[in-house]
């Protein structure tokens, strides 16, 4: 404790009541307290997230070719360029790669015959071929579960009543393949209509429920009608696009081509709607959560139309193809166990997005088609992942990294905050991602500050403070009063004269232009010196909290 | 000096601690919100706890309750542990700490909106006891709200978002328990039954319970309970700033 | 040496099935086991190749094929598929010997329209429309010879709505129209039945002489069993059709089952050799045997190592299939001629629609079974009988 | 009859107005016979206590209850049959008690969205000028679900105000938020009134908001509009007083 | 005659769906999960009752308990796989649904290959004997199912109505923070009610044994039925249940009499949607979303 005397320069002048030598009340020297607050409690470690991927230097004032790939006003990829905060290097990054692992799987999926072995080339062709087809069926169905967000459980009934009417158009009236798909659409048209009315009314599993029933609906009136019942438990003979001159290999990959022409044409549907303003309005009012879009003016029913039918013409489409290329069509497609495995997919691959249809398509029909000859085994295990996906993941395998990249954060926080003391310095994740660099110092120079003032607070200075709220003070209460002045405006506390020389009352100030002061306490002031005295002590007791 | 112990015994028992947390510190995720926080209630207090909004009122009451992001620190309720250390997952223990007699009146709209004012009434008395009486302490929270009255047979989803702060505290009113933790009352109501919900919050008889009332107009508590104190950044204000900032009469 | 690969799709996890295509692997597995005991073809052990296939949906079907090309087999043996046509078109090009138990005449009319497309496929057992077609010649001999004394001459069909019920049902109404009994009334009905009450009541309200219960679930059998010795139609003959043959309709129906008739058109006869392979069988797989599909995979299996040893070269697709449409075979099952337009196996008693023999010893006799004291008895036809009509418990 | 006496007072058409509104609601009549009416850059109050049907009243003036009789009028057109979403196209704007956000898109696509809701299409730089005028300022990759409920009010209004729509429908736009926030609400409404001409009604248990920004408030008790009028007259209303401010002890005690 | 007939029919219908039903309507009004694997519960607790049969003994109330037992660890365990890993956790609904799906999936293979294909029956629990009222047959089954099934819908309709437990199971699902802060554990809730309605789905399969006779695949025919029912009536409330079932019922006695056998399951799923289309929440769907306000 520093026993300082305070000299009143005022002496000098002869001012009333100034007394040369004015004892301070005493205090820690300012050294001893900054050594003491700046000895570190917590270790210091390391903070921020190393960059793993390559970062191309900036361009400067070259522009980076942006191709925009027609119709659509797409780029190829979205290249941002941007200053690293911690290199302060400018730095040009890819922000979404998907577009890149699209294009090698899809090129790896057109080689992929090039290199199967030949021993398992005819299931490989054959589960490939399948696989397209009900990627594509999933995609179309993608869009009203994902982007729409309504659990229709209908897609399947809608190929398979595509299919069953193109394949009876074809066997009796003997039309040709390439017509199967148009008018499949026709008919996916028709249905997608049927299925958007009820969604117009009926939400969640009420839905899902109702969906359900058309689907059986569908399977029981194939089943037992004596047009589509007939004979082979299902519909076969229709014109189909495969040569049949054409020798076992040459058949199997033209379908596997044409199947995967399909596919192409279901991720280009996706991401024509999914991208672009059909497919943000849907995802701005998701179902029982429209509130928000209603009042921008959002027509959802008109976008759930929309989706339906545009939806349902591409699985037309599908069903139309789907007849000409298994020739017929049989009830197995409006099973339940169709439906619900169709579902696994999707979940397993991840809700609302073209990689989780696709890929969760593609594990499953591997599973139950490539591994056909493992019988039950290859079930139990379609079973667990099924399981493990939707026990342990949020998003399904595509949403693994986000997953994972928020559960590491929110624990690396979690322990960081349960370690660290937050006395106004910055945390050192704040630290990182803070663009002021200069804040950091700043709060930091502060917070020692505060340390060192909050020493001096006494109820002597208190008391010396509210005999002279204004004039020459001891060094203690003047530092503390400079502090305080030097504070920032915004919630500066202020004095107004609600009556002059009267009444006073404290207020805050806004910090903001325009923004009208907020009385901060029902308290009024006889005197001017009382109220200065009322925000002193409002500061003092502020800067003892922080 | 054995009269003495004993004259010092006596009161003791009266002066039981049901609430006493040591070193809490609590928040979500990333954020901090209560620091090393050190609180004793004692049976038969009511106590005021005011500080601004974001200030952690709720975060301590729901880190007494066990449903923070995570949490450490010791929280006995009744002589018991209750507080964990470990981040369990929010509410999973909620309910065992409920059983140890903790009555939580939450400051949102934690209700179930299927289920009638009554129903909702019934579901608050959790112990056997109350379970049993149940009718009469239904009588005397009707009495609190009148309002309820009417209402006694619609879903609690289908009232006004004041009519849903009365069930809630009604629910809350409705247990057996030794400490209620009453989160800002009057939120939402209009100034009419918010001051009715005060009135009623300062009539219930303590007896050996406790209750802490959350509230961010420090003049709504004023004279009326035991204690205040004072919450600032997560952390209670200190004795010194506290008599400060208020005038707090210490009736023992 | 070099085994011979005999490709068996066997339905092993479908809801579909199951239990038929296990009496078919088990058959499949004592002939191949005799067979390589006894050394083999041509020197050549036998080895199957199992794979697992959904029956109702195609592109498992197409899937399962697809397998056994490519693990090369050299014939295909499979008891049935409900979607044939799609496995057919796959196996159109590799045209390995498919011998099947289809019993689909859908299937057959295909081969018919496109015999060389589909050259390859065996179907060893006469088509479903026979049921239909030999019903009232049964119920004649019933008449005349069994000791049944119709109280009319009406038949009330109830037929339950898959296809193949449907082909049945449609048969028999063609077949009765030629015939001196008359169709009373036809009941729909549908899988699943929760309730027999409201169809024996209308059974009841018809009163017809003789009863055609056209279905396929041996549980549902079971429970229209039970439900109808609580509350029977009295005097009539109820016909059960194929449901029944099996194994689990005993189990489950028991004393219930007795007096009822039901038939198959492929079945383990009861004269000497059937009775070998059933002592056989029951040896190697203990208990209860079904008596449909465990001789037909036996049959199919010697059937192709008979072709093999004549032809010498299982890889010579084309001349196994002739050799196998020129040769006929007896098997426990009966005699399988497919040297006809439908290539399916000639149908006994003859019935005057195709594709039929006239003797016993040229065809696939149909077995009309009674259930007397629990157990399946052949009552008709008389050549390889094993017992006569008992009076039903319903009789008086 | 006090609303009649508004009307011969106010000289200029009303832009929006409700007549006779009457609503059930689960077997329960919960409004009787209200009526109300504001004129461009008039901001009009709504107080009453608890359950008074102050949100379902909102809710069928914005269109997402249909009234069992009664009329809604914007422009001196009807538009009792119409859905909220036609009425927000007309430019009636409203917004709700609880902070509501699309969860599952980011600020930008929210814009993007919003921009894009009906044609006209808006360009970014309305969206712009709409964040601008609620001051929010956050990063356009933000989740939405991310925000607090501040910003999740303001993004709602940023997306309103990008429309220019002449008239606000506002529910309890301060509950839940802290004094400093307050003052921004009560600042901008005033802007928006004030200066951009904008009708607005605004449900709020603060008195102190409506204080210092309501031109006109109606007090509602029971389903039905119990006074009408500035701040301070209603303050004075004993009815009001009775249904609003007294609590159940003082009568008993008094 | 004709009248007394169709409703009794009726009444034998209404007794099997509401049996069916109920298990699922209560699992999803407390814990919120579609129970896919309500069918691989029923087949597996009527294998447990059969595997009691076979070893232990054919007494009627043995074999029930036995199946009812089964029926509940079977829930236990779906409970412990599908329910308590996630029910905190985002999409619990959907994934809830996927998992059960999973689990039916399993463990229908898992049956399948323990024992074997072919269906197995049990003994009849209620002896064999049969009443004739007014020209109807009733065997001894089919009465016995119509009382426990009455009984127990019964029951469970007033302990729901009545009890703590009751009310605890329906405030469950509405929202879980606040039933953790009235005490109630919902975990621990989760486990009993899953295994009160596993036992109720061993109870529908012993009792109906006789329709559904044991098998792999047995339990998905009344799962679906179930579902429908339990949506139809408005998922989550019991009493909606019982009431679209007697519809059910009623519906396919008449169309069967009516129209055919084979138009019963058209006419039942064109009846859930006009009622669904009619009744968005079911027949007495509970309002399941708070207003904003
Ligand atoms: N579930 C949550 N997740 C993340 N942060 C939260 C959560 N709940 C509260 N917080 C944060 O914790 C801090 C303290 O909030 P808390 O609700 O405890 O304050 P309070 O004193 O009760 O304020 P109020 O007067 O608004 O009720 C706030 O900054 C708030 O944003
Ligand atoms: N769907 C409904 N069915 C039955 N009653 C309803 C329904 N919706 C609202 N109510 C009733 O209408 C009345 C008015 O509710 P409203 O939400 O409009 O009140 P409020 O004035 O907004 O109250 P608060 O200030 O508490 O939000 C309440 O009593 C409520 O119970
Ligand atoms: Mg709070
Ligand atoms: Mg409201």
């Amino acid at each position: 404790m520093t026993g300082n005397v305070w000299r009143n320069p005022l002496h000098v002048w002869g001012v009333e009541g100034a007394e040369k030598d004015v004892p301070s009340i005493p205090y820690k020297n300012h050294q001893d307290v900054w050594d003491e607050t700046t000895v570190s409690k917590a270790a210091m470690l390391p903070v921020g997230r190393l960059r793993y991927y390559w970062k191309w230097g900036g361009h400067g004032a070259l522009t980076w070719p942006r191709v925009r790939y027609w119709p659509t006003r797409r780029r190829g990829l979205s290249i941002r360029s941007a200053y690293n905060p911690k290199t302060m290097r400018l730095e040009k990054t890819i922000a979404d790669k998907r577009p890149i692992w699209w294009v090698l799987g899809l090129i790896a999926f057109m080689l992929a015959p090039l290199v199967m072995p030949a021993a398992y080339q005819n299931t490989l062709l054959t589960a490939g071929a399948t696989f397209a087809i009900y990627a594509a069926i999933n995609l179309c169905w993608m869009l009203i579960i994902g982007t729409a967000g309504i659990y229709s459980l209908a897609s399947y009934a809608v190929v398979g009543v595509a299919a069953f009417g193109t394949s009876y158009l074809s066997i009796h009236l003997g039309l040709p393949w390439w017509a199967l798909p148009l008018i499949g659409a026709g008919i996916g048209l028709v249905a997608g209509l049927i299925i958007a009315i009820p969604a117009i009314r009926l939400d969640g599993f009420y839905y899902a429920l109702l969906t359900i029933g058309l689907n059986e609906l569908c399977r029981v009136y194939a089943l037992q009608s004596k047009q589509f019942g007939s004979s082979t438990g299902g519909l076969y003979g229709a014109d189909t696009y495969i040569p049949q001159s054409w020798d076992q290999y040459d058949q199997s990959l033209l379908a596997y081509y044409a199947c995967f022409l399909v596919m192409l044409g279901g991720l280009a549907l996706y991401r024509v709607i999914d991208g672009r303003r059909l497919g943000r309005i849907l995802k701005m009012a998701p179902e029982k959560r429209e509130a928000f879009a209603e009042a921008t003016g959002v027509d959802f029913r008109r976008a759930r139309v929309w989706v339906f039918v545009i939806s349902s013409i591409a699985l037309g489409f599908i069903g139309g193809f789907y007849s000409a290329h298994f020739r017929g069509v049989s009830f197995s497609i409006f099973g339940f166990d169709t439906v619900l495995l169709g579902l696994a997919m999707l979940v397993i691959g991840g809700i609302g997005r073209a990689e989780g249809a696709v890929v969760g398509t593609a594990i499953v029909i591997f599973l139950d088609k490539v591994m056909i000859s493992t019988g039950p085994l290859r079930l139990m295990v379609i079973g667990l992942i099924m399981l493990g996906v939707v026990l342990f993941l949020k998003g399904g395998l595509f949403g693994i990294k986000a997953q994972f990249r928020a559960w590491r954060d929110k624990k690396k926080s979690e322990r960081r905050s349960m370690r660290s003391e937050k006395g106004g310095e910055m945390l050192p994740e704040e630290a990182t991602e803070t663009r002021d660099k200069d804040l950091i110092y700043w709060r930091r120079y502060d917070k020692m500050q505060r340390d060192f003032l909050k020493t001096l607070i006494s109820p002597e200075l208190i008391e010396e403070h509210r005999k002279k709220p204004l004039g020459q003070h001891s060094e203690p209460l003047e530092r503390v009063l400079l502090y305080f002045r030097r504070a920032p405006q915004v919630d500066k506390y202020a004095i107004i004269a609600v009556e002059p020389f009267k009444a006073f009352r404290i207020v805050a100030l806004s910090g903001q232009r325009g923004v009208a002061p907020r009385i901060v306490e029902d308290k009024i002031y006889a005197s001017q010196e009382e109220a200065y005295h009322g925000v002193f002590l409002r500061r003092v007791q502020d800067l003892l909290e922080s | 000096m054995s009269a003495a112990a004993v004259a010092q015994a006596a009161p003791a028992p009266e002066r039981r601690e049901i609430l006493n947390v040591k070193g809490l510190s609590a928040g979500y995720g990333p954020m901090r919100v209560i620091h090393d926080l050190d609180l004793s209630v004692y049976a038969g207090e009511r106590v005021g706890l005011v500080g601004l909004n974001g200030h952690g009122k709720s975060t301590l009451f729901y880190a007494i309750a066990g449903l923070t992001g995570w949490q450490r620190g010791s929280i006995k309720l009744n002589g018991s542990e209750v507080g964990r250390t470990r981040s369990q997952g929010p509410g999973r223990y909620t309910h065992l700490v409920v059983r140890q007699g903790l009555a939580l009146i939450p400051q949102g709209d934690e209700i179930f909106h299927g289920l009638t004012v009554e129903e909702h009434l019934d579901s608050g008395a959790f112990t056997p006891k109350a379970w049993k009486e149940r009718r009469e302490r239904k009588e005397k929270i009707y009495r609190i709200f009148p309002p309820l009255v009417k209402l006694m047979k619609t879903p609690v989803g289908r009232l006004s978002g004041g009519e849903r702060r009365m069930v809630s505290i009604g629910r809350g009113l409705m247990a057996e328990a030794s400490l209620f933790l009453v989160d800002e009352p009057s939120l939402g109501l209009a100034p009419k039954i918010g001051k009715g919900v005060m009135e009623a919050l300062f009539d219930v008889e303590l007896g050996q319970s406790a209750m802490i009332i959350a509230e961010q107009n420090v003049a709504l508590l004023e004279g009326r309970v035991d204690r205040i104190i004072g919450m600032h950044v997560g952390k209670l204000k200190g004795e010194a700033s506290a008599s400060l900032s208020f005038q707090t009469r210490r009736e023992n | 040496a070099e085994p011979i690969l005999l490709g068996v799709p066997t339905s092993q996890t479908a809801a579909a099935g199951v239990a038929d295509d296990l009496d078919h692997l088990n058959g499949t597995t004592l002939a191949m086991e005799e067979i390589n005991a006894a050394g083999g073809i041509n020197g050549r052990p036998l080895k199957l190749f199992v794979t697992d296939v959904d029956k109702l949906s195609p592109e498992s079907c197409q899937q399962a094929i697809a397998a056994c090309v490519d693990a090369k087999v050299h014939a295909i043996s499979n008891a049935f598929l409900f979607v044939p046509i799609p496995a057919m078109d796959a196996s159109a090009k590799y045209k390995c010997p498919y011998l099947n138990g289809n019993t689909q005449r859908a299937a057959t009319e295909a081969f018919r329209k496109n015999p060389d497309k589909y050259s390859h496929i065996f179907q060893t057992d006469p088509s479903e429309v026979h049921y239909g077609y030999t019903y009232p010649i049964w119920l004649k001999a019933m008449e005349t010879s069994s000791g049944w004394k119709p109280k009319n001459r009406k038949v009330h069909i109830v037929q339950e709505q898959v296809a193949y019920c449907q082909t049945i049902s449609r048969a028999a109404q063609e077949a009765l129209k030629k015939s001196d009994f008359e169709v009373a009334k036809i009941t729909d009905i549908q899988f699943p039945v929760q309730d027999w009450g409201p169809v024996i009541q209308e059974l009841k309200e018809v009163d017809a002489g003789a009863i055609m219960i056209d279905h396929w679930v041996a549980a549902e059998y079971a429970a229209f069993c039970k439900q109808f010795q609580a509350d029977p139609v009295p005097n009539s003959l109820v016909y059960l059709q194929y449901g029944p043959s099996q194994p689990e309709f005993l189990t489950l129906a028991g004393e219930a089952a007795n007096g009822f008739c039901w038939s198959t058109v492929l079945g383990v006869y009861a004269d000497e050799r059937g009775n070998a392979f059933r002592a056989k069988y029951k040896k190697r797989f203990p208990g209860i045997m079904g008596l449909v599909y465990t001789g037909n995979g036996y049959d199919i299996a010697y059937y192709l190592k008979a072709a093999w040893e004549a032809v010498g070269d299982p890889n010579k697709f084309k001349d196994v299939c002739d050799w196998i449409r020129t040769n006929p075979y007896r098997g426990v099952c009966g005699y399988m001629d497919m040297n006809n337009e439908y290539q399916e196996a000639g149908h006994f008693p003859d019935n005057g629609f195709p594709v039929t023999a006239t003797e016993l010893e040229k065809g696939v006799s149909q077995l009309y079974v009674q259930v007397q004291d629990v157990e399946h008895k052949i009552v008709y036809p008389y050549e390889i009988k094993e017992a006569t009509l008992k009076p039903a418990p319903w009789w008086s | 009859m006090s609303a009649s006496a508004d009307a011969a007072r106010s000289s200029e058409a009303p832009l929006f107005a409700c007549e006779d509104i009457r609503l059930d609601l689960g077997g329960r009549s919960i409004l009787h016979g209200i009526s109300l009416s504001v004129r461009p850059g008039e901001v009009l109050g709504v107080i009453g206590p608890n359950g008074a049907g102050k949100t379902s009243l909102f809710e069928v003036l914005s269109g997402r209850l249909r009234p069992k009789s009664g009329r809604v009028t914007f422009r001196g057109e009807d538009i009792t049959r119409l859905p909220l979403h036609a009425r927000a196209r007309l430019g009636v704007g409203r917004t709700y008690q609880t902070p509501v956000v699309p969860d599952e898109l980011t600020v930008g696509q929210t814009f993007k969205a919003a921009r894009q809701a009906y044609r006209p299409y808006l360009t970014r730089f309305d969206a712009e000028y709409g964040a601008e005028l609620v001051h929010l300022h956050v990063d356009p990759d933000e989740p939405t679900a991310r925000l607090e409920a501040m910003n999740r009010r303001k993004l709602l209004l940023a997306c309103l105000l990008m429309r220019r729509p002449p008239i606000l429908l506002m529910d309890e736009p301060a509950a839940g938020l802290i004094n400093s926030e307050v003052d921004e609400i009560d600042h901008l409404i005033r802007m928006l009134s004030k200066e951009m001409n904008v009708a607005i009604v605004i449900v709020e248990h603060r008195i102190e908001l409506l204080e210092t920004i309501a031109d006109r408030v109606m007090v509602m008790d029971a389903g039905s509009v119990i006074a009408s009028g500035s701040l301070a007259e209603i303050l004075e209303d004993p009815k009001v007083h009775a249904a609003y401010f007294e609590g159940p002890g003082d009568g008993a005690h008094a | 005659m004709d009248i007394g007939f169709i409703l009794t029919n009726a009444l034998v219908l209404a007794c099997i769906y509401g049996t069916l039903a109920i298990g699922l309507s209560i699992t999803w009004s407390s814990v919120g999960l579609i129970n896919l694997a309500y069918g691989f519960i029923f087949a597996l607790s009527g294998y447990g009752a059969w595997l009691a049969a076979q070893y232990l003994s054919t007494n009627g109330i043995v074999v029930l308990g036995a199946g009812v037992l089964t029926g509940a660890l079977g829930g236990m365990l779906v409970c412990a796989l599908a329910f308590i890993p996630i029910h905190d956790k985002p999409n619990f609904t959907v994934r809830g649904l996927i998992a059960t799906l999973a689990i039916s999936l399993i463990g229908t293979q898992a049956l399948l290959y323990v024992f074997g294909p072919r269906a197995k029956n049990l003994p009849d629990i209620f002896g064999f004997w049969k009443v004739n009222v007014g020209g109807i047959v009733l065997t001894s089954d089919k009465i016995g199912n119509i009382a426990v099934s009455i009984l127990v819908v019964t029951a469970v309709l007033l302990w729901m109505r009545s009890s703590r437990r009751g009310l605890e199971i329906r405030a469950m699902m509405m929202n879980p923070h606040a039933a953790s802060i009235v005490g109630i554990g919902v975990r621990k809730t989760g486990f009993y009610v899953m295994s009160i309605t596993g036992g109720l789905a061993g109870l529908a399969a012993v009792l109906l044994s006789q329709t559904y006779y044991i098998s792999p695949f047995g339990g998905l025919a009344p799962m679906i039925k179930g579902v429908s029912i339990a949506l139809c009536g408005g998922l989550g409330s019991v009493r909606g249940a019982v009431i679209a079932a007697v519809i059910l019922g009623l519906n396919e006695a008449l169309t069967a009499r009516l129209l055919g056998g084979q138009y019963v399951l058209i006419t039942q799923f064109l009846f859930i949607i006009v009622i669904l289309l009619i009744r968005p929440r079911g027949i007495a769907g509970i309002l399941d979303r708070a207003r904003e306000a």
